[in-house]
C-alpha cells in the first residue's frame, strides 16, 4: 500500500517561492500562469494494510510531523 | 550560574554557545544531548543555532520532538528562563512554546550578516536592563516570522515583541527588515515572559574581537537577573 | 559483463590501448569487470595524476613550519602552542557545471573530509569562483547554483565560509571553475594519516549508505566536455550536509581516543581509492568483502559498491580489540558502521563477494605503477602586445565603469549568501579585509587565508602569472597582519595532450615554486584538474593558489578599509603598473594582450617583510593591496568600507591610465598615523614607499601635479560596485 | 482551469529529506512507514483553457523550469 501526503501553506500565507516561480514563469513567457504555489508532497511506503487504516495512519503523521497547522494545511491520498 | 545548552543532531552553535558561557562570562555551561531527558539543574537553558536534523521538513520541526524537549517544556512551564536563538527559535515554535512560524525568507535566500534590532516590549530574563538598538549578526534561511493576525495582535498588545529589527538609529521600516518578517519581528517572548525565541545570534558578538560586544548584553541580564534571585 | 572487451568498453573506461594492454600485462591476465572499473578509476588523471605527476615534483614541499607535505589527505603546518593547521584545495569543476547546486556542494563536503579524516576540526571554508562572461546566457543559472550550493552545504555543516575569489572571464564560459579550500586545527602531536598498517586489523565503513551516485565521476573530472556530456547525467552526486556534520563528530570523537590506525574519507572514486591508497602508503594488502557494505539500492553489483562516489563515507582502520567501542561511538551519532575487510600482508587488493573473489590485483599495480606521462610540450604563442589605447577623457567615469564589473565589484551577494561566523571565531569577515582570519582555539592567534589567482595574466605568462597568484596571496595576508606561511593549490588547466597545454603547466608550476622559494611558503597540499576544455577551447591557465598565514595575536588584524578621516596614505611597494592583462585593457579594448606585470622575487620578499615589520610596529591601521583595476579601484575600495574619503597626489610621470588603472603585484595601500615611521621601515627593506595624501571627506579626489584625475563622492562611486553582481543576474 | 505538476527526485537520487522524515516517523512509532521520498507540488492558475492545452503547457513549464532533469521526473495533471 503506498500513501500520498500533500502539504500546503494556508491560502493567507504569503508563498515567497510560488510568488517567484509566477514570476519566472512569465519570463519564459508563460504569461497566463499565474498565482503559483509550492507544496510538498510526501510519499510512504506502508506495506500491507487495509486503504482505511492507511489513510489513518497517513492523517496522524501529518498531524503529528508532516505538516505545521499555524501555517499548513495537508490532504492525503492512499492508492 | 549554570547554563545547560541543548544541542540537537545538527546544532552548530552549541559550542558557541557553551563558549560564552565559560570562557566569556566565566560561568559554566553544559551541553545536554536530544536524548537525554535531564537538564541537570541550569538556571537558564539556551537552544542553539543550526541545522537540526539539517533543517529537512521545516526547521525545528523534527528537534522539537526530541525526548530533551520535554525536560526544557517543563522547565519553562516552571518559570525556568529558556533562550532560543535562531534555530532554537525554531524548535521553540515547533514545540509551541512560542506562537507562530518562521518561514522562508522574502528574498529566497539565505542571509548572513549584521542586522539592528530595537529591544521592545516587556522586560524578560534576556532584556530586562537592557535598551536601545543592538547590532547583531543574523545568518538564517527561514527567518521570516509568520503568525495570523489574532495572535500578532496579542504579542503586541502583551508587549511580548521583544526585538524588532531597525535601522542604526532604531527606525523601525521595511527598508530594515532583512526577511520580510511580520511587523519587523526578529525575538518574542511567551506569556510568562521567560522564554524568549529570536533570530539573531547575540552569542556571536559577545566580545569585541567579532564585532563590538553588544550581544553580551543579553546574557549578562540573565546573570542579573539570576544571580540576583539566588 | 566479461573479458574480452570491446576497445568501446576500454575506450568508456578512460583507458586507451596501451594503458589497457599495461593492465593485462601488470596482472597477467585480463581483468574482470570489477578489476577494470577499478584500473578505470585509480587510473584517471583524477585519481593517478599521470600528466602532472613530473612536474609536481619541483615544488618545494619542506621548511621548518611543514609537518605533513603533499601525499596525504591534507597538508599540516606548525601552528605554535602544540597546535597544527590543516588544509586543502580541491576542484569540483566538471560537477559543478553539469549540476550547480550539487556539484558545488558535494565539492565542498569532499574538500571538509579531506581535512577532518587528518584528525582536525574544520574551522573555515574558502571557495574560488571562475564563471563565463556575465553575459554569457548559462552565467547567471551557474553563479546562482553554484553559491546556493556552497552555502547550502558549508552553512549547515557549521564551517564558516571565510573568504573566496570570483572572477568572469569568457575562457570559462563553458568551463567553470568551483575551487574549495578547507581548514582545520589539530593538535599537531594527534594527527591522523591514511594508512591501513597491522595485518589482522579490521576495516570500517563509517557513514552514509552506498547508492549508484556517481559512478565513473572520478574519469569524468578527467575528460573534456563533448556534446553528450548531457547524456551523463544520472551519475551526479547528492550531497547530505546533515550527515558529514555528524561525520565529523563521529569522527573527531573516534580520534580522541586511540581507536585507530589509519582513516580515509571516501572521495573520488570512493571505496577504491580510499581503500587502495591506504595499503598503498602502508605498503600492505587489503581483504574487503563487498557483500557488507551498507547499500541503499537493491541489486547493486560488486563493480558498482567499488565505484561509487556516495558522499559522506568514510574507511577507518581499527586497532585489532578496540572494534565494539568504534561501533559504539559511531552508532551513538546515527551513522552506519561496518566491518567490511582487513589488513593483509599480501600487497594485494582483494575484493570478495559472498564468497566469491571478484577483485584480486596487486596494490601497487593500481597505485605505483599506474602511467606517467611525460607529455609532449610547445610553447605557446605569444599573445599580441598592448596596441593603441587611448586615454579616457573621463578617468573618474572610467573608475566608476571598473569598479561595476562583475569581478571587481562588490562579492557581498555571495558572501552573504554563506555563514562566515559560525564557530565565533571569524576576526576578519570577507569583504572587510585582504584574506580572511579566524582564531586558534583556545589561544590569542591567527590563522589567515586567502585564494586567487588571475588567469589572464597566466594566460599571458604562466610562469609569471603563477609567481604572481602566490604573491597576491602572500600579500593578502601579510596586509591583515599574518605571516604568509605555506599554501596549497588547485592547477586548473585544460587538456594536457595539447602541448601548449602541458607547456602551461609546467612553466606555473615553474612559476609557483619560484615564488614560494623567494616567500618561504612550501606547497603542502594541491590537487590538479585537467581536461578544463569544451570542444576544444580551454580555460585560461588558472593555477588557484591558498595561502594560510599565522599571527601570534589575532586582536591585532587590520582591515582594509580606511579607519577614520586624517590619517595619512602610504603606497608601499614599487612594482610598475602595466596594462598588460588588466580589467581595464579588457574593458577599454575587450582584448587580452600583454606582457602580463613582472615578478621579481628579491622586491616581492622585502615588501612582504616590510608589511610585517610594519604591523610588528603598529604603523598599519588598514592595508589593501592593489589588484585587478590598479591603484584607483584599490584607493576607492579603502574609502568604500568606513565611509571615509580620501585626497590623494599621485606622482609619475608615464600615463594617467596606467597610474591609476594599471596593474602590478606588490603595491598596498596603508593608512597610518606614522608615515614617516612607515618610510623608515620600507627603505630599511629596500622598498620604495611615497606618501600619498591623507584620508576625510566624503569625496575620492586624485590629483597629478596640478591636474585632477578623479574627484567624485564615495557614495557615487560606491553605488555601481555595490549592485553589479546582482544587476548581473537579474 | 487548475494544473498541479509534481516534481520527484528520479529513484536512483539520495533524498535526504526523505531520509530525515522516515527516521523521524520511525521515532514517532510509524515503523511501518518507511521509504518516504519527498517531492514537490507546483499548483497553477491557468485561465480558461482546453485541458489538452493545459496539460501541454505545464508539462512545457516542468521541462523549462520546474523540474531538474539531471535529478528529477515530472508528472502533470489537470483538473
Ligand atoms: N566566492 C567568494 N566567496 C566568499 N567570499 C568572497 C568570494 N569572492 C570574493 N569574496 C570576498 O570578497 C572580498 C573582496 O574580494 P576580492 O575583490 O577578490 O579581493 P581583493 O580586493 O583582494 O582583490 C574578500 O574579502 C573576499 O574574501
Ligand atoms: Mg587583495
Amino acid at each position: 500500500m503506498k500513501g500520498r501526503v500533500t502539504v500546503r501553506l494556508k491560502p493567507d500565507v504569503l508563498d515567497v517561492e510560488g510568488k517567484a516561480v509566477s514570476g519566472a514563469l512569465a519570463r519564459l513567457g508563460f504569461d497566463d500562469a499565474h498565482g503559483v504555489r509550492v507544496g510538498k508532497v510526501f510519499e510512504v511506503e506502508l506495506g500491507d494494510v487495509d486503504p482505511a487504516v492507511a489513510r489513518e495512519r497517513l492523517e496522524a503523521m501529518a498531524r503529528k510531523l508532516l505538516a505545521n497547522p499555524v501555517m499548513e494545511t495537508f490532504s492525503v491520498e492512499v492508492e | 550560574m549554570r547554563f545547560a545548552v541543548v544541542s540537537f543532531p545538527g546544532s552548530n552553535c552549541d559550542d558557541d554557545c557553551v563558549r560564552v558561557a565559560t570562557e566569556v562570562l566565566g560561568e559554566t555551561a553544559w551541553k545536554v544531548r536530544h536524548d537525554e531527558r535531564d537538564l541537570r539543574r541550569p538556571d537558564v537553558v539556551l537552544l542553539p543555532g543550526g541545522f537540526s536534523y539539517g533543517d529537512y521538513l521545516r526547521c525545528g520541526a523534527i528537534a522539537s520532538l526530541s525526548p530533551v524537549m520535554e525536560a526544557v517544556a517543563a522547565f519553562a512551564r516552571a518559570g525556568g528562563p529558556v533562550l532560543g536563538i535562531c534555530n532554537g527559535f525554531q524548535v521553540l515554535t515547533e514545540s509551541h512554546l512560542l506562537p507562530g512560524a518562521l518561514l522562508r525568507n522574502a528574498g529566497l535566500k539565505f542571509i548572513c550578516e549584521d542586522a539592528h534590532v530595537r529591544v521592545d516590549g516587556r522586560p524578560t530574563p534576556f532584556t530586562a536592563g537592557v535598551q536601545g538598538v543592538l547590532r547583531l549578526p543574523i545568518a538564517h534561511n527561514e527567518g521570516r516570522y509568520h503568525a495570523d493576525a489574532d495572535t500578532l495582535a496579542r504579542l503586541e498588545g502583551e508587549g511580548r515583541v521583544v526585538f524588532r529589527y531597525c535601522g542604526p538609529d532604531g527606525t523601525v521600516s521595511d527598508a530594515f527588515n532583512p526577511n520580510g518578517a511580520s511587523a519587523n519581528i526578529a525575538g518574542i517572548c511567551n506569556e510568562g515572559g521567560n522564554v524568549v525565541g529570536m533570530m539573531p545570534h547575540p552569542e556571536r558578538n559577545a566580545e569585541p574581537l567579532l564585532g563590538n560586544g553588544q550581544g553580551r548584553a543579553l546574557f549578562d541580564a540573565a546573570l542579573r537577573l539570576v544571580g540576583g534571585a539566588r | 559483463m566479461k573479458p574480452p572487451y570491446t576497445p568501446e568498453i576500454i575506450r568508456q573506461h578512460g583507458l586507451t590501448a596501451d594503458e589497457y594492454a599495461r593492465v593485462e600485462r601488470l596482472i597477467g591476465r585480463a581483468p574482470t569487470w570489477p578489476e577494470l572499473g577499478v584500473f578505470s578509476v585509480l587510473w584517471s588523471e583524477h585519481c593517478a595524476y599521470k600528466s602532472s605527476r613530473v612536474h609536481l615534483r619541483r615544488l618545494p614541499t619542506t621548511g621548518p613550519k611543514v609537518i605533513q607535505g603533499p601525499g596525504e589527505n591534507a597538508g599540516v603546518i606548525d601552528a605554535g602552542d602544540g597546535w597544527a593547521v590543516v588544509f586543502k584545495m580541491e576542484s569540483h569543476n566538471h560537477p559543478s557545471y553539469i549540476e550547480p547546486y550539487q556539484g558545488a556542494a558535494t565539492g565542498v563536503g569532499g574538500i571538509l573530509r579531506d581535512v577532518f579524516t587528518m584528525g582536525a576540526r574544520p574551522v573555515a571554508l574558502l571557495d574560488a569562483l571562475r564563471f563565463g562572461r556575465p553575459d554569457h546566457p548559462k552565467t547567471p543559472h551557474l553563479v546562482e547554483g553554484v553559491v546556493h550550493g556552497i552555502g547550502g552545504y558549508g552553512n549547515c555543516v557549521g564551517v564558516p565560509t571565510v573568504g573566496g575569489d570570483a572572477m568572469f572571464d569568457a575562457s570559462y564560459d563553458g568551463n567553470i571553475l568551483v575551487n574549495a579550500m578547507a581548514v582545520g586545527v589539530a593538535r599537531a602531536d594527534r594527527i591522523f594519516l591514511g594508512r591501513a598498517e597491522g595485518v589482522g586489523n579490521p576495516v570500517f565503513y563509517v557513514g552514509s549508505k552506498t547508492g549508484r551516485d556517481g559512478i565513473h565521476g572520478a574519469t569524468m573530472a578527467s575528460e573534456e566536455f563533448g556534446e553528450d556530456s548531457e547524456s551523463r547525467r544520472p551519475t551526479v552526486q547528492v550531497g547530505d550536509p546533515f550527515t558529514e556534520k555528524l561525520l565529523i563528530e563521529a569522527c573527531l570523537e573516534v580520534m580522541g581516543e586511540d581507536l585507530l590506525v589509519g582513516i580515509q574519507d571516501m572521495g573520488a572514486a570512493g571505496l577504491t581509492s580510499s581503500s587502495c591508497e591506504m595499503a598503498s602508503r602502508s605498503g600492505s594488502g587489503l581483504h574487503l568483502k563487498l557483500e557488507a557494505v551498507p547499500v541503499r539500492e537493491s541489486n547493486m553489483t560488486p563493480y558498482e559498491l567499488l565505484l561509487s562516489e556516495s558522499q559522506e563515507r568514510m574507511l577507518m582502520v581499527c586497532e585489532r580489540g578496540r572494534e565494539q567501542r568504534l561501533i559504539d561511538i559511531v552508532t551513538r551519532w546515527g551513522l552506519d558502521v561496518c566491518e567490511v575487510g582487513t589488513v593483509t600482508d599480501t600487497g594485494r587488493f582483494v575484493c570478495s563477494w559472498h564468497g566469491e573473489v571478484v577483485v584480486d590485483v596487486p596494490v601497487a599495480a593500481l597505485v605505483d605503477d599506474a602511467p606517467k606521462y611525460e607529455r609532449p610540450m610547445r610553447a605557446a604563442t605569444t599573445p599580441p602586445a598592448v596596441g593603441e589605447v587611448p586615454v579616457p577623457a573621463d578617468l573618474g567615469a572610467t573608475l566608476v565603469q571598473l569598479l561595476a564589473r562583475p569581478s571587481i565589484a562588490s562579492k557581498r551577494w555571495i558572501y552573504r549568501q554563506y555563514d562566515h561566523m559560525v564557530r565565533t571565531g571569524t576576526a576578519l569577515r570577507p569583504g572587510d579585509g585582504d584574506a580572511a582570519v579566524v582564531r586558534l582555539p583556545e589561544t590569542r592567534r591567527g590563522i589567515a587565508m586567502s585564494v586567487g589567482c588571475n588567469g589572464r595574466q597566466c594566460a599571458l605568462d604562466p610562469r609569471v602569472g603563477a609567481a604572481l597568484a602566490v604573491y597576491e596571496a602572500a600579500i593578502n595576508v601579510a596586509c591583515v597582519g599574518a605571516r604568509p606561511t605555506a599554501i596549497t593549490d588547485c592547477l586548473n588547466f585544460a587538456s594536457p595532450e595539447r602541448p601548449e597545454v602541458m607547456w602551461q603547466l609546467s612553466q606555473a608550476i615553474d612559476g609557483i615554486a619560484e615564488a614560494c622559494r623567494a616567500l618561504d611558503t612550501p606547497v603542502v597540499s594541491g590537487n590538479v584538474s585537467l581536461y578544463n576544455e569544451t570542444e576544444g577551447r580551454g580555460i585560461h591557465p588558472t593555477p588557484m593558489i591558498g595561502m594560510v598565514g599565522l599571527m601570534d595575536d589575532v586582536a591585532t588584524v587590520r582591515g582594509a578599509a580606511f579607519p577614520s578621516a586624517d590619517l595619512a596614505v602610504v603606497l608601499v611597494g614599487g612594482a610598475a603598473p602595466v596594462l598588460g592583462g588588466s580589467e581595464y585593457l579588457l574593458l577599454a579594448t575587450g582584448e587580452l594582450a600583454g606582457p602580463p606585470p613582472a615578478f621579481d622575487a628579491a622586491q616581492a620578499r622585502a615588501t612582504i617583510e616590510t608589511l610585517l615589520a610594519a604591523h610588528a610596529d603598529g604603523l598599519v591601521l588598514s592595508a589593501h593591496d592593489c589588484s585587478e583595476g590598479g591603484l584607483a579601484v584599490a584607493l576607492a575600495e579603502c574609502c568604500f568600507g568606513r565611509d571615509v574619503g580620501a585626497a590623494i597626489a599621485v606622482v609619475g610621470e608615464g600615463r594617467d591610465d596606467v597610474m591609476l588603472f594599471g596593474e602590478a603585484q606588490g603595491r598596498v595601500v596603508v593608512a597610518t598615523d606614522r608615515p614617516d615611521a612607515l618610510l623608515a621601515v620600507a627603505a630599511k627593506h629596500g622598498v620604495p614607499a611615497a606618501i600619498l595624501g591623507r584620508t576625510g571627506g566624503d569625496r575620492l579626489r586624485v590629483r597629478c601635479a596640478e591636474r585632477t584625475l578623479i574627484d567624485a563622492p564615495v557614495a557615487e562611486l560606491r553605488r555601481g560596485w555595490a549592485t553589479a553582481l546582482e544587476e548581473m543576474l537579474r
